[in-house]
């Protein structure tokens, strides 16, 4: 290889060059303004983790294989996870390949930052560069792979079902400004390439392209346009990068570490929650998978809506869209890049400013109800006896079937039991929590660990996954265990307490959102439930399970409003046509109820049923 | 308002008054609020218009306020009743008329009731009969005294010496008439012109030429309520409910009130002063109050009595404004001399309300 | 001076003389707010009702009656636990209905 | 021969019944008292819970009872009870001789003077539910303010579940009527408070519930829940008007530019003096008594005399058409019986 010209410069690489050197002061001063928004200690934790071996590792796996491989979209779809792998990979492979090229031939040239990017231009073949031509072959080859990436990306715009997506994003002007000249870099880099292909070389592709050329364009004159054209597509696109949704490529980098790190929302609008929203890259996928989008409706209070109306600081709007969501998760559990779609909301829902406080100091914690053994006791000694503290929690107390249901399978389990809140209790706190009260929700916590702290209780048994989730995360209370009454009942079956009777009723189980997605609990009830019949699948199930629509995590949502989509929930359960749907909460039950046309049930309603012996020590 | 829609009304709710001979049975009370009332009552029926109104010193009270006290069963306030019935069967009357609206109340109420249970007219009959060996018919006629006044309203206007009209602009005195509630509220059909707009006092006023003013809480309470200011802790809901009736008047500027109750007179005079007090509040012109009368009080200034000879010096409020409105003559320097120009003494004077 | 009794104020509502913008300003936030039919079953269900004497039915009418104070001392042992939403029978979505209370109504005012 | 139907009445149930009897090839005879066809329903402006214009309603029904024979400003003057059949003398001087009659003489709007405490005829501002009809037909009346209106009453059971009223039966079409009113009111005087005072609401037929909610959410018409108890004027001549909030518990006082008492429905006047001539027998709620109040309401107990629509008791406008269908049957049924 040599070089075409001493100066190693051309102007038309001043769009290129400017716009490189706009979006890495922009994003440098962004990932410094992130990290300083930090609380200082989780800042601290932050660099530590930068340095530590195991998350420095896990750093750059993450950063690998979701950023530039989307393993994430793959298991999703494979065209889709092929389209970004392509583009994101290939483009990256194409920097990584061009800077080989400019260390090989021409390293004095190493310092241009721009070289690598328009190497084909700078230099002419000579004999000796047939021996690169494995280099000349891979950068085609990268070329190709993005241009058909860039190739699927357009048909995605016309066709997204192909994709697996029923609904996209309506993209915003910048938004479209940058996807077009993303998507004209590459075609405009082959043509550039071509034009200079028998002068600089190249491979299968711009060879080609040259000679097809060179048949009707037999002059170089067109070689410096494409060039230009080139890199103003370049400079376009890092000049709008900021302000599109293509920004998610650099702050992803940044969010994947402070991910790793521990980091949790701690404020609303700054820091990690920053980071979050810039990571979104509009892809659309939870529109799909929001519970509230059947028939077309509430497409626009999906999270990526969220997110770009929190860069566009439209208040009304982020309020309207965080509090009519029902906090399912579900946008959570499938996005790409990990943006927490609830966990965004309640931070926007704590900002709120209020009048009128609650103050719970005049409810008494009084534990003085609370009696064990009231009961024959007659389970075997170890954790079957332990004291059970049974809390069946505000919504239960709507559907007194489950928690009737639990004192019979306590009894016939001859466990040692009391009841918490028999005659009414105290509210867990997760109700006011999802309404980003954290104060009135700390309050109810406190009130709560006291008079569970006075019981004198082994183990602290729910039956509603509401409470279970807020007394798993927010409760400390010192040892006593705290445990879903799915897992309890798993439990008692495994250890052979419980033997219920099994016969050829097919159940689907439903996943209630905080159960599942919010605690992971997926393995238990479906034991349970394969004790006693047969268990077949909704569609969606598990961490893709969809809210029943009766959720308290909506703020605004009218009763109205939410039939269709416990219509839609329910469509989903009965797909493999189960004789009863059987679900761990009490909300869900109640509202699926209303509108189910066959029977709906509690898991402990189900097991009661299907235990006639009782087991004596 | 609608005059002729309570034209309408009054003319369904008439009720028969025979002209003459009648057994008068007095109030417990009123001989200590205004004793000119009773005293002039008689006058005015036997002197002026040459009634026959027959008064025995045997009959008591009528045991309404203890009734409705609830310290005496209904047969023990029935018995006494019967004695007073049996008192007018033996003077050889069969028409009755009692001078306090409670006892007027309790008469109509104990009437009705024994036509609606025959069995307890026996019972009392039996019960009157052990007691003090009499025997009764019941009244052929019962009225309140307040009945013949407006019976005779148009005579006595016919000698009044003065009308209820401003002497110098010539326009008629604005008049709140005030009904005490044991009169018709009870028994619509027994009171003239009913309960929602009782005619009684009404025909008097516009017969004697003042205007009545009908003001929102024209139907409420004075404020007595036997219960409610015979029992200390109570006091403030009779005062309460005074104060209600006169800031529901006050806008219309009344000149004067009449009444036909013993309470009602004396609470609306007496509360007025203790309004006063508590709130610094007066309701009549240049911090006086507004006068108010019994009927019969206002029959004799009409008929040009001397007001000292009617008792008006035992009101609170100053009726000096209004004797001067309408022209009444009178002597201010009698004013606290009683018979024979005795000195009676002048009593201290409030803070507040100003008298003269 | 001092008689030992005095008037008492009166207790009956004159509609004439409450002052509703605000309630006019929460209908607009809430219009289902007058969908209420005041038949108690928010009260009923309240688990806050044994402590403050929570009810929603009387937040709603005391509202309208002028009676804010009475509202604010229900309201503080609200736990914001939904019921009341569930087992409203005209779908009116009292919890958020709560909120904007809690948001536009003042009690220092 | 044809026998002779007379039809006693003709407002709507009269009217109904005779197209239905035209229909099945009868030629029955109106008798009407006033100079028009179509009762109450003819004075009124819009139907309840469409909002159907109730014109449109009695020229529907004259239409399809132009067949008969109807006489107008005609009244029953005497009737003599011959052996099989009856000789009924029009005050016109025509006689009838007939083995069948409809009755179809409905109901007369209770006297709301009668409930004086309400001051109806006594008030400057307060009207009944039928004069507000007639008000929204384009007359004028003195008591309503055409131009601005702040805050209007309503009262629901004038003379309904009243025993003081000697009418302790529910009159049934007022609750929805004041509702329905109250939502006219609005429409017009978009600004005004609108109350409805009520004891309880009855919303019983066929989309009453939506309409009220309707009235609530849409209109914001504030519903209290208690009796009127007094109503007085003041010194500008509004009406106060007091009631106990029973929900809060106290007693409620409000100053109203206009106040509308909901004059329930009593056994009509007409109809009583008929039922006295032929005779019938009355029913302790004083409408007319029927044969049987489950399977026979549309038959008298007297042979050959059968009863249609609001001389029976309550009834809503289809209800009323129903039963006028129903009886205009069963006379062709006793008809054919007698041939």
């Amino acid at each position: 290889m040599r070089e075409r010209f001493l100066t190693g410069y051309n102007d038309f690489v001043l769009p290129f060059s400017l716009g490189l050197i706009f979006i890495i002061s922009y994003c440098v001063v962004g990932m410094i303004r992130i990290l300083h928004q930090l609380p200082a200690e989780d800042r601290k934790r932050f660099f530590i983790s930068l340095v530590t071996p195991a998350t420095m590792w896990k750093n750059i796996k993450d950063i690998f294989l979701k950023c530039l491989i989307h393993v994430d979209i793959w298991k999703r779809n494979k065209l889709l996870g092929y389209m970004h792998s392509s583009i994101a990979f290939g483009w990256f492979m194409l920097i990584v390949v061009g800077h080989i090229e400019v260390f090989l031939y021409t390293p004095h040239r190493v310092k241009l930052f721009y070289y690598p990017i328009f190497f084909r231009y700078f230099v002419a073949e000579t004999e000796s560069t047939m021996r690169g031509s494995l280099i000349f072959f891979l950068m085609d080859l990268f070329l190709l792979i993005v241009l058909s990436g860039i190739a699927l990306a357009i048909i995605k715009r016309v066709r997204s079902v192909m994709f697996g997506m029923r609904r996209t994003t309506n993209p915003s002007f910048f938004d479209l400004v940058g996807q077009y000249s993303l998507w004209a870099i590459f075609p405009l880099r082959l043509l550039a390439e071509a034009f200079t292909a028998d002068i600089s070389g190249g491979s299968f592709l711009t060879k080609s392209l040259n000679y097809v050329f060179t048949s009707f364009l037999s002059n170089h004159a067109n070689m410096l346009p494409a060039w230009w054209a080139y890199s103003c597509a370049l400079g376009i696109f890092f000049f709008v990068l900021p302000f599109t949704r293509y920004m998610h490529i650099p702050t992803e980098i940044l969010l994947i570490p402070m991910r790793n790190a521990g980091i949790k929302i701690r404020n609303a609008r700054k820091g990690f929650a920053k980071a979050e929203v810039y990571s979104c890259p509009s892809c659309g996928l939870c529109i799909d998978a929001c519970p509230m989008g059947v028939m077309k409706a509430n497409i626009k209070d999906t999270t990526v809506y969220l997110n770009r109306q929190i860069r566009r600081r439209n208040e009304a709007r982020i309020e309207e869209i965080s509090d009519k969501c029902l906090l399912c998760g579900k946008c959570t559990a499938i996005c790409p890049v990990g943006v927490e779609g609830d966990k965004l909301r309640i931070a926007q829902r704590s900002i709120r400013k209020y009048n009128l406080n609650p103050d719970y100091s005049n409810i008494p914690a009084d534990a003085s109800g609370i009696e064990f053994a009231a009961h024959e006791v007659t389970a075997p000694s170890g954790r079957a006896r332990e004291k059970i503290l049974y809390f069946a929690g505000c919504m239960t107390a709507l559907t007194p079937v489950i928690s009737k249901a639990m004192e019979s399978i306590l009894k016939k389990a001859g466990a040692d039991y009391a009841f918490m809140d028999r005659d009414g209790g105290i509210c867990c706190g997760r109700p006011m929590f999802m309404s980003g009260r954290f104060d009135a929700a700390r309050m109810l916590v406190e009130k709560n660990t006291e008079i569970i702290k006075a019981s004198g209780a082994d183990v602290l048994l729910l039956s509603c996954p509401i409470c279970y989730k807020i007394f798993r995360e927010k409760y400390h209370l010192d040892g006593i265990r705290i445990i879903h009454h799915t897992e309890y009942i798993a439990g008692l079956i495994a250890d052979g307490i419980l033997k219920p009777s099994s016969d050829d009723t097919k159940y689907v189980y439903h996943d209630p959102c905080e159960l599942g997605r919010g605690c992971g609990v997926y393995e238990a009830p479906r034991e349970v439930i394969k004790s006693v019949g047969t268990l077949v699948e909704a569609q969606k199930n598990r961490k893709e399970s969809i809210c029943c629509g009766g959720s308290l995590g909506s703020l605004t949502l009218g009763f109205d409003k939410r039939r269709a989509m416990t219509e839609n929930a329910l469509a989903n359960l009965v797909t493999e046509s189960p004789d009863i749907i059987v679900t761990a909460c009490p909300l869900c039950r109640s509202t699926f109820n209303r509108y189910s046309d066959r029977p709906v049930e509690d898991i402990a309603e189900t097991i009661d049923r299907k235990i006639t012996k009782t087991v004596k020590s | 308002m609608i005059y002729q829609g309570k034209q309408k009304i009054w003319s369904e709710y008439q009720k028969e008054i025979p002209d003459d001979h009648w057994f008068y049975v007095r109030s417990c009370i009123r001989q200590n609020f205004f004793p000119g009332a009773e005293r002039m009552f008689l006058e005015i029926c036997r002197n002026v218009l040459k009634k026959d109104f027959y008064e025995t010193e045997h009959h008591t009270t009528c045991g309404g306020i203890a009734y409705h006290c609830d310290t005496i069963p209904q047969e023990t306030v029935m018995t006494i009743v019967a004695r007073q019935f049996a008192l007018m069967t033996e003077a050889g009357y069969e028409n009755y008329v009692a001078s306090c609206i409670t006892s007027f109340g309790n008469y109509a109420e104990i009437l009705e009731t024994w036509r609606e249970f025959p069995e307890l007219e026996t019972k009392i009959r039996e019960m009157l009969w052990k007691a003090c060996r009499r025997e009764f018919k019941k009244p052929k006629y019962l009225a309140h005294a307040s009945d013949l006044i407006y019976k005779y309203r148009n005579e006595i206007a016919s000698r009044a010496k003065y009308r209820l009209v401003n002497r110098e602009t010539g326009e008629p005195l604005k008049v709140v008439e005030h009904i005490g509630c044991h009169y018709s509220k009870m028994f619509p059909s027994k009171g003239v012109g009913g309960a929602e707009y009782p005619y009684v006092l009404c025909g008097m006023v516009e017969a004697w030429g003042g205007n009545v003013v009908d003001y929102p809480e024209r139907r409420h309470c004075c404020g007595y309520g036997f219960r409610q200011y015979h029992v200390k802790a109570n006091r403030g809901y009779s005062l309460s409910n005074t104060y209600k009736k006169f800031e529901s008047m006050e806008p219309y500027h009344p000149d004067m009130i009449i009444t036909n109750c013993p309470g009602c007179p004396y609470f609306m005079d007496r509360w007025q002063y203790v309004i006063a007090e508590s709130t610094g509040k007066t309701y009549g012109k240049d911090g006086f109050g507004i006068p108010v009368f019994t009927y019969e009080e206002v029959a004799g200034l009409v008929l040009g009595y001397d007001p000292w000879d009617l008792g008006l010096q035992l009101h609170q409020v100053a009726v000096e404004p209004l004797l001067n409105k309408i022209g009444i003559e009178y002597n201010p320097e009698d004013k606290y001399k009683g018979l024979n120009k005795k000195d009676i003494l002048k009593p201290g004077l409030p803070a507040v309300l100003k008298c003269c | 001076m001092d008689f030992g009794f005095k008037i008492s104020p009166s207790s009956a509502i004159n509609l004439d003389k409450i002052d509703l913008t605000m309630f006019e300003k929460l209908h607009e936030m809430e219009p289902d707010v007058y969908k209420c039919i005041a038949c108690g079953s928010c009260s009923a269900t309240c688990p806050a009702a044994r402590y403050s004497g929570m009810s929603m039915r009387k937040v709603i009418l005391d509202l309208q009656r002028g009676r804010e104070k009475e509202v604010f001392s229900m309201m503080k042992n609200c736990m914001l636990c939904g019921k009341c939403t569930m087992v409203c029978p005209r779908g009116i979505n009292t919890r958020h209905l709560i909120l904007s209370i809690s948001k536009l109504y003042c009690e220092t005012k | 021969m044809k026998e002779n139907i007379l039809i006693i009445g003709g407002g709507i149930a009269g009217l109904e019944a005779a197209a239905m009897l035209l229909r099945l090839g009868h030629s029955p005879i109106i008798i009407e008292k006033s100079d028009r066809l179509g009762g109450h329903v003819a004075s009124w402006h819009k139907l309840f819970p469409d909002m159907t214009p109730a014109k449109d309603v009695v020229d529907r029904l004259t239409a399809e009872a132009s067949g008969a024979n109807i006489f107008l400003n005609t009244e029953i003057s005497f009737v003599n009870k011959l052996t099989d059949s009856y000789n009924i003398m029009l005050s016109n001087g025509i006689s009838i001789i007939t083995k069948v009659i409809l009755v179809t003489m409905g109901f007369s709007l209770f006297d709301a003077a009668k409930k004086e405490e309400y001051g109806y005829g006594v008030y400057d501002h307060v009207v009944t539910n039928r004069d507000l009809e007639q008000w929204f037909n384009g007359k004028d009346d003195p008591r309503i303010d055409n131009s601005a209106m702040n805050a209007v009453g309503f009262v629901h059971c004038v003379g309904s579940r009243d025993e003081k009223a000697k009418n302790s039966q529910c009159s049934k079409v007022c609750c929805i009527t004041a509702v329905k009113q109250a939502i006219e009111v609005k429409q017009k005087f978009p600004d005004a408070s609108v109350y409805c005072f009520y004891m309880d609401l009855r919303m019983f037929g066929k989309k009453f519930e939506d309409f009220y909610i309707s009235a609530q959410r849409d209109y914001g018409i504030r519903f209290i829940r208690g009796r009127v108890s007094e109503v007085s004027e003041n010194i500008e001549g509004r009406v106060v008007v007091k009631a106990e909030d029973t929900l809060s518990g106290k007693p409620l006082k409000v100053t109203l530019d206009l106040l509308v008492l909901m004059a329930g429905m009593v056994c009509g006047d007409s109809c009583t003096k008929v039922a006295g001539m032929i005779p019938l027998p009355v029913d302790s709620d004083g409408f007319l008594k029927s044969k049987d109040n489950i399977f026979d309401v549309m038959e008298s107990p007297k042979e050959g005399i059968f009863y249609a629509g609001a001389c029976t008791g309550p009834k809503t406008v289809p209800e009323t058409l129903a039963e006028a269908r129903a009886a205009a049957l069963d006379i062709h049924l006793y008809i054919n019986g007698l041939e």
